[in-house]
């Protein structure tokens, strides 16, 4: 096996080997390479297959704008992870990759079949076809689309991984750990700052770290010599806290940034030393200094897409930094002095490279030092073709003309196996845009630069346009110093020597004797758009940026057009003749590199999806077999099944139990507001549709609650306990927002009420008992309270003890029983339940559920706010008229009630429903009609409530029917699929009109 | 005779970290506005409640936690709610200079101790606890995983954690899981 | 048609390298006048603009937009297109847009690649089962297709969904409507505009309105930034910026505009083939051709034209994904971004006359304008071309916020999508 | 995610807040006399102002107190808090 690797390695251990597997055949590399890195050192360049052609792609970059190199992480297993870039990842023992969109191999992959239909599939072509037969488009042409697009495989196994969050709130965030940002965190923490230092590689430095070059010396010394003491020195700064694997995600206003730092991806299975994968920190900084750098420019000709043309400083960094030679026979292919960095360190490891350069000529420090080593330079030339399926074995060089607008002379072809490419430099502005900051224009070299104008962030560095090493350290200094007001820092005198670019020449889209219709130059080669397709796009009258990124996909790939958009505004502009400038860029969307769902959502999965409130009860439930019903996030008992019910069984029992003898409910989730104060009586007549001005001081009265558009809210019974003191019960789903609704009314509408508003709701557990042997259960809890009918009334309620804990117990009643409830601290209340089951042994006291409550309230035709409502319907509606006061001057929602079409009197009214066949059940939401046959089908209304019930012997149900008050009697149907069932409208009160039961 | 039921909430230690359950506590939600209210409080309770923001005060029985510019909360150790609540409720309540009420099992208390006190509180809570845990008396309503809590800082690195009863089983479970991670 | 697109044209142009195709719309600049001018180049104004010409003989119409068409909501929103709606009036509106999806790519010779893949609502509580068999049941006597599907037929319809009972909010069943689904947003604005510009339709990007002219309460033109045009008729499609522009005629609506916001994963291999929307565990998401998850998010409770909500947001929405979808967890987020929407109190839009004569307004769309655009562009073509609205939008006028006649969908409806 | 400041404790995450619409729409102190159209005006119609706008909000999570906003809804930006029944510090 070949060996691509130099003898000497800062960054890699050399002696640390580690196995891996690459689309199933196993590889080795040394610990501290990339998959990338690794791969190349193994002479694989093609590692996978392109969007739309499925070219045969290879790595192509070193850093997180890869396009090409993305792979199937660890496939088949529960730790696979789809478009991972092998650029990236870092090596581990016992990783395994493999490629992406391609069948049945990288190296044979049918699809490449498109590259050869692609003259009769330019962009859009989808908008342009696939329409005829139109059957075709669901059952043919989609799935295939479908089929064939998507690149890696979403997992299909629980995730066996957890995720974490930590909001942290610092004085400096400081994003990239390149020279620019230890400077400024140097500064920063230096001055007292409290500093955050992000970096999302494994080791702090950025390009500089490896820039071993005698022409950068920072202070006389070789820059990474220099920079590698400051990072020493760095990491022993007290208030400085050095973040490395952890990329910043989204930048957020108000400097809300979200970074993602990865623990354990790094790492073999049996070494993994945290059991979290992943963390995203919620950073709030008072100030914020990007620093992240910049990313390098491809150059647009035909077929630049080939396995082996990689990015100039790409290549440098798989030789300085991983020690990886890219190729045997290369060639620097560039329009600026930065690449010839790459030329001069390969050719001191003595790896052949000769030099392409647009440029007419240049004279600067470091282009002469190649030129006096003999290398090779072809001057004002460029790349026109490239040749090699799998991988790069040549290609054709030829001459620009003056204008470089076309070439001339002959075609030189030259063997070649990686061509290192540099079109100029991109800052990254991403983080800039997405604070919400705009961009300026800068004409020389075209690039877009932070215009900053609030003091909540800075960028230096080469994120802001600054590429000299003199400059990046000078302007680094100043604004750092500016943004902290510092006089002056340890980097006043810091001396540079380096080179100097001198001359400049951008050529966006490099020209050819072939027409460009013929040629496949590609912008975003991940997606496989080309300088064709924009050009296309704007023939057919796409003028704004943001259309032609969407018409030809450019840039919407997984690199989101790191090294696309650019290219693909500098061909519009030169086609349409607009200003770069004034075109302006695309939108940068969070995140700035994919971040997965786990990291963004933590901890807050499985049993921590969401709250579960529980009642003081609640283990009696469960140790008694209880089945629980979601209700909001409380656990409410449903029903109680004893051995082999099924829920219908236990529910009739239940319900029968109740009526017949005793049933006993934790209504504990019911809302409680205590409210106290001299106005309190007047605040409840503006919140409830009734009068409670001469509520007696120990009685109890129901209450309605409107919204201000006059539909019900909500409802339940207050109690007066004192003269200025009430406590308020509201439905379990309401509490919250009836507090808040009561509290903004008391303090923005009505400041001048002397109200106090205090939520109880969990201070005290609730226990309901009713049925017609209820009394005497409560008499044995409570021997010395007088139950006396005419002494202890419905709808009122004493104070007394149980073995001398305080209590309350009300006489009030949901179920139409006689009907005690008591309220007890929620410390007790465990203990209140179990005493009231034994009390009520001998009375067959039966613990029942929700459902039961439901069926039992239904009987009596009391409604439930949210199932016989739904913010549709008035207390009118309701055939409540008796709770609205009319002598009231105003409550909430009362000016409602009379506007025109709520006071109609053929509203949706709620009826009771008997079915013709009392066996037969209603199902909740079915609708109601008066004629099936007539079309359209006139919807009267529909069933709200359904139950049968085991006391009346019959099915009963609560429906609201348009105009029902007037119907009482008549017939009507319930349509269903299959029949159609016979329905009378009936009163709704179904048991007991008189109360009787009330008082048994 | 009735027995106590708190939720689940039992002691556990970590590294760098004790949680525990801290009650039998009562605990008393007071709202009032005017002078007279302020010393009739001083007078049963001995105590003046904090009118600056945030903070606490406390005696050798009494601990007031400021919750807005008209409400406190007074917590203390002990079972026998009736003496001191009656008289508030008494002197203030009836007589209209404000709310008394009894709030000690709406709230459940929890003990935080140890170096890793505010770590753990930050992997769910926006709050900025950066000054916040410097000094001692410090009180913060925030929210910890979604839920709503009172925070005291009662000295340093040892807080009490005050959350509705309902939530405090669900929020305990959650507590120590996050424990395992700092 | 003159070039007419169609699989041979897309060959015979590929031997001319597709050098010779002609512009899909013009870029003109406004005349002095026009009949009728449309406010706002989204999919429903494009589509407006686009019946007025077909079935109202209007030709000397412009759409003018302040940015680029289809850059606002419509190539914002998660393409999800159904009529499952509650109430008659809605189920009316939408599934009129519905059957107009199911033949536009043909009418508008542009694959707007409507997909009928189906659109799946999920229960998780009581209340739930019974809003959506309320639903499923008026749907069936509207004539809509709606079916009840139980928990193992929900698996069976989508079976990477976690139906476990143990779930912190089981799925309990859900509705199924077959012929809903979803289509390429872009395509339908581009569709609309090529269509319209075919039959003389002026579109005018990059034109602001910065007022309107009237003279007492009858509309005179519209003052932009390329300067003043003059017209009987104006037509107000401006989604979030409606109230803006209200504001410059004198009026008030009963729209907040808010931030809602949407993502998109990584392109996968298809892994799940409908549209799941759940309410109660808030998410709803469906796989676009590319192979990309695409996720909605909800709304923020606060006024904002950032395009921009808050982060808890996006966290809440992708909680409830995971919860549905755990095998999702390591996939990863690839884009997220904002849009406007101008929410109505009801939850149901506003396309009426207004009590200046000649201005009429197409709003309050809320998070589900989408599904709608070719229905509401046609119903708000007929109001405007014949000053009347058309049966299927009477009950959508402003006046209902006065009589209290509300649409009130959120409050039963299960989804407000 | 904004920081608000409380009027009441300070500067705060926006999670510990609930909005509450659009600020200083008095409820009519005699709804009776209202038109429908007046009425109207008052339940429903909204400024929705793209610019400048005065707002409620409710530190719900902290001391429940609710209190006024003037926030730039073209970027969020705060520009004030007031208490109830105060008027803006600017305008």
């Amino acid at each position: 096996m070949p060996n691509y690797r130099v003898k000497k390695t800062d960054y890699v251990d050399q002696t640390n080997r580690i196995s891996f597997k690459f689309d199933g055949k196993t590889y080795f590399g040394f610990k501290g390479d990339t998959l990338a890195s690794a791969l190349l050192s193994n002479g694989i360049h093609l590692v996978g297959r392109s969007f739309k052609y499925h070219r045969p792609r290879g790595i192509m970059t070193c850093g997180s704008e890869e396009p090409n190199a993305i792979c199937q992480i660890n496939p088949g297993t529960d730790l696979t992870e789809p478009n991972v870039r092998a650029t990236e990842i870092e090596l581990y023992e016992g990783l395994e990759a493999s490629s992406q969109n391609c069948w049945p191999n990288v190296n044979f992959d049918i699809g490449g079949i498109n590259n050869f239909i692609s003259p009769f599939i330019p962009a859009g072509f989808y908008y342009k076809t696939f329409m005829w037969p139109k059957s075709f488009w669901k059952n043919i042409y989609e799935p295939l689309i479908r089929k064939s697009a998507g690149l890696g495989k979403s997992p299909t196994l629980p995730d066996p991984d957890l995720y974490d969050h930590k909001h942290i709130h610092c004085d400096i965030l400081v994003i990239g750990g390149g020279i620019s940002g230890i400077i400024a965190a140097k500064i920063a923490a230096k001055s007292g700052s409290n500093t955050i230092l992000i970096d999302d590689k494994n080791t702090l430095g950025g390009s500089t770290i490896f820039q071993n070059n005698e022409n950068f010396k920072i202070n006389d010394e070789i820059s990474k010599d220099w920079l590698f003491k400051e990072i020493e020195e760095l990491k022993k700064l007290k208030n400085l806290t050095i973040k490395t694997r952890t990329s910043v995600a989204a930048y957020h206003s108000y400097n809300y940034l979200l970074a993602k730092e990865n623990l354990t991806d790094h790492l073999s299975k049996n070494n993994k030393t945290s059991n979290i994968r992943q963390r995203l920190w919620k950073i709030r900084s008072n100030k914020v200094i990007i620093a992240s750098g910049a990313i390098e420019r491809p150059l647009v000709f035909n077929n630049n897409d080939r396995p082996g043309i990689i990015l100039a400083s790409s290549v440098n960094k798989y030789l300085n930094f991983y020690g990886v030679i890219c190729g045997e026979n290369n060639f620097v292919f560039t329009n600026n002095d930065s690449a010839y960095e790459t030329a001069l360190s390969l050719f001191e490891k003595g790896i052949q490279i000769k030099i392409i350069d647009i440029r007419k000529k240049t004279n600067s420090k470091i282009v002469k030092r190649v030129e006096k080593l003999g290398i090779d330079i072809y001057w004002n030339s460029t790349v026109t073709n490239t040749f090699g399926y799998r991988k790069l074995n040549s290609i054709e060089i030829m001459n620009l003309s003056e204008d470089g607008s076309n070439v001339i002379g002959k075609k030189i072809k030259a063997k070649c196996d990686c061509l290192a490419v540099s079109g100029g430099w991109t800052p990254m502005v991403h983080m800039h845009t997405q604070s919400g900051g705009k961009l300026n224009f800068r004409e020389s070299d075209q690039v877009f630069l932070p215009k900053e104008l609030d003091s909540e962030h800075i960028s230096v560095g080469s994120c802001n346009g600054d590429f000299e090493l003199d400059d990046i350290i000078k302007n680094t200094n100043e604004k750092v110093k500016s943004l902290l007001n510092l006089k002056e820092t340890e980097f006043e005198k810091t001396y540079v020597s380096c080179t100097k670019e001198l001359d400049k020449r951008n050529i966006w889209l490099l020209p050819n004797k072939i027409t460009l219709g013929k040629t496949k130059s590609f912008i975003d080669f991940q997606n496989d758009s080309t300088a064709k397709d924009i050009k296309l796009a704007l023939r057919e009258g796409f003028r704004s940026i943001e259309h032609v990124k969407r018409y030809t996909t450019t840039g919407m790939a997984t690199d989101q057009g790191k090294l696309s958009n650019m290219h693909a505004l500098g061909i519009i502009s030169e086609t349409a003749g607009v200003k770069m400038g004034t075109l302006g860029t695309t939108t940068f969307r969070p995140p700035f590199t994919p971040l997965t769902f786990g990291a963004i959502v933590g901890r807050n999965v499985g049993q921590f999806f969401d709250i579960t409130r529980r009642t003081s009860i609640h283990e009696w439930h469960i140790k008694n077999n209880a089945k629980f019903e979601n209700v909001g996030q409380w656990k409410r008992p449903w029903y109680y099944p004893k051995e082999n019910e099924n829920m219908h069984q236990a529910v009739q029992r239940e319900s029968k139990a109740a009526r017949d003898s005793a049933g006993i409910l934790d209504a504990s989730t019911l809302g409680k507001i205590d409210i106290q104060g001299s106005d309190a009586s007047e605040f409840l007549n503006r919140v409830y549709t009734n009068a409670w001005s001469k509520l007696a001081i120990g009685k109890c009265r129901y209450g309605l609650m409107l919204n201000e558009d006059g539909m019900v809210y909500d409802d339940g019974v207050t109690t007066r306990l004192g003269d200025n003191h009430f406590l308020m019960t509201t439905t379990t789903g309401g509490a919250a927002n009836v507090l808040s609704k009561l509290e903004d009314y008391l303090q923005t509408e009505w400041p001048e009420l002397d109200v106090f508003l205090t939520s109880v709701t969990d201070q005290y557990s609730t226990v309901s008992i009713c049925g017609p042997n209820s009394k005497k259960i409560l008499i044995k809890l409570f021997p010395s309270v007088n139950f006396n009918d005419d002494d202890f009334t419905h709808m009122s309620f004493k104070n007394s003890t149980i073995n001398n804990i305080n209590c309350r117990i009300m006489r009030i009643s949901f179920t139409g029983e006689l009907s005690y409830e008591i309220n007890i601290e929620a410390k007790y209340g465990k203990s209140l339940w179990e005493k009231c089951i034994e009390a009520g042994k001998d009375f067959n006291i039966t613990p029942y559920g929700t459902e039961t409550m439901h069926l039992l309230r239904a009987e009596k035709g009391f409604i439930i706010v949210g199932q016989d409502t739904d913010g549709t319907m008035t207390p009118i509606d309701l055939q409540m008229d008796w709770i609205v006061s009319k002598k009231k001057y105003d409550f909430i929602g009362k000016r409602s009630l009379y506007r025109s079409d709520t006071i109609r009197e053929d509203r949706k009214q709620l009826v009771g429903l008997l079915t013709e066949d009392p066996k037969e059940i209603l199902e909740e939401g079915a609708q109601i009609v008066s004629n099936i046959s007539k079309k359209p089908v006139e919807m009267l209304g529909h069933v709200t409530s359904s139950y049968f019930s085991p006391n009346l012997n019959k099915s009963i149900a609560l429906a609201v029917v348009r105009n029902g008050k007037k119907m009482k009697g008549q017939k009507l149907l319930v349509p269903m699929e299959n029949k159609n069932i016979n329905v009378i409208v009936s009163d709704s009160i179904f048991l007991d009109k008189e109360n009787k039961r009330l008082n048994a | 005779m009735l027995n106590i039921n708190f939720p689940k909430i039992d002691k556990k230690t970590f590294n760098d970290l004790e949680l525990s359950l801290a009650e039998e506590k009562i605990k008393i939600n007071i709202r009032g506005k005017n002078k007279d209210f302020f010393t009739k409080v001083g007078k049963i309770t001995s105590i003046i409640l904090p009118t600056e923001a945030n903070t606490s005060s406390s005696n050798e029985k009494f601990n007031a936690l400021w919750l807005s510019p008209d409400e406190w909360i007074i917590y203390f150790d002990g079972k026998d709610t009736n003496k001191v609540i009656n008289n508030l409720f008494n002197e203030i309540s009836k007589l209209n200079f404000g709310a008394i009420t009894d709030i000690s099992d709406h709230w459940v208390c929890i003990n935080i101790k140890g170096r890793k006190t505010f770590d753990l509180l930050s992997s769910s809570s926006p709050f900025n606890f950066n000054s916040f845990k410097k000094s001692k008396n410090n009180v913060a309503q925030t929210v910890l995983n979604h839920t709503d809590v009172i925070i005291h800082h009662k000295e340093v690195d040892d807080v009490n954690l005050f959350v509705r009863r309902s939530f405090a089983e669900d929020l305990w479970l959650w507590i120590n899981d996050s424990a395992r991670f700092l | 048609m003159n070039n007419k697109y169609s699989i041979f044209s897309l060959i015979k142009n590929a031997f001319t390298q597709h050098e010779n195709w002609q512009q899909a719309w013009g870029n003109p600049e406004p005349k002095k006048e026009y009949d009728a001018v449309i406010v706002g180049g989204g999919g429903h104004g494009l589509a407006t603009a686009y019946y007025l010409a077909k079935k109202h003989n209007m030709k000397n119409i412009a759409v003018v937009e302040k940015g680029w068409i289809g850059g606002g909501n419509t190539g914002r929103n998660t393409t999800i297109i159904r009529s499952n709606y509650l109430w008659d009036a809605s189920a009316g509106l939408y599934d009129h847009a519905l059957k107009i999806w199911e033949n536009l790519s043909q009418e508008l010779n542009y694959n707007v690649m409507f997909s009928q893949r189906g659109v799946m609502n999920l229960a998780h509580n009581l209340q739930d089962v019974r809003d959506l068999k309320r639903r499923t049941h008026a749907n069936r006597l509207n004539g809509i297709d709606a079916v009840w599907l139980n928990t193992e037929e929900v698996k069976k319809f989508c079976p990477i969904i976690n139906t476990s009972p143990d779930i912190r909010y089981p799925v309990l069943g859900g509705t199924l409507q077959r012929r809903a689904g979803t289509a390429r947003h872009d395509a339908v604005a581009w569709g609309y505009a090529r269509g319209a510009d075919e039959m003389g339709v002026d579109i005018i990007q990059n034109c602001e309105v910065k007022g309107i002219k009237r003279s007492g309460d009858i509309i005179e033109g519209i003052e932009t930034s390329k300067g003043f045009i003059k017209t009987k008729k104006v037509g107000v499609v401006a989604a979030g910026h409606s109230s803006v522009i209200a504001n410059m005629a004198g009026l008030k609506l009963p729209l907040e505009s808010k931030p809602l916001q949407a993502l998109v994963s990584e392109p996968v291999k298809p892994i799940i083939d409908t549209v799941v929307m759940s309410n109660a565990v808030h998410a709803y998401v469906s796989q676009s051709d590319k192979g990309e998850l695409v996720i909605g998010a909800g709304t923020d409770a606060y006024v904002s034209y950032t395009q921009r909500g808050s982060h808890d947001v996006v966290e809440g929405t992708l909680k409830a994904i995971l919860e549905l979808y755990p095998i999702f967890s390591r996939m990863k987020m690839l884009r997220q971004w904002g849009g406007i929407v101008d929410i109505c109190p009801d939850a149901s839009p506003i396309i009426s006359k207004t009590s200046i004569k000649g201005l009429y307004f197409n709003c309050g769309w809320g998070t589900g304008g989408f599904k709608a655009t070719p229905g509401s562009g046609d119903l708000f073509a007929h109001t405007i071309a014949n000053d009347e609205p058309h049966k299927l939008n009477a009950a959508f006028n402003i006046n209902r916020f006065v009589s209290g006649d509300l649409v009130d969908e959120h409050g039963a409806a299960a989804v407000a999508h | 995610m904004f920081i608000i400041n409380c009027p009441y404790c300070g500067e705060r995450d926006q999670s510990e807040f609930t909005a509450g619409g659009e600020a200083h729409i008095e409820r009519p102190k005699q709804p009776t006399e209202l038109s429908d159209d007046e009425w109207a005006e008052f339940l429903f119609m909204r400024k929705n102002i793209k610019g400048v706008q005065f707002e409620r909000w409710n530190h719900a999570h902290g001391c429940r107190k609710w209190f006024n906003v003037v926030r730039d809804t073209t970027n969020d930006k705060i520009h004030a808090v007031y208490k109830m029944g105060e008027k803006p510090s600017i305008d």
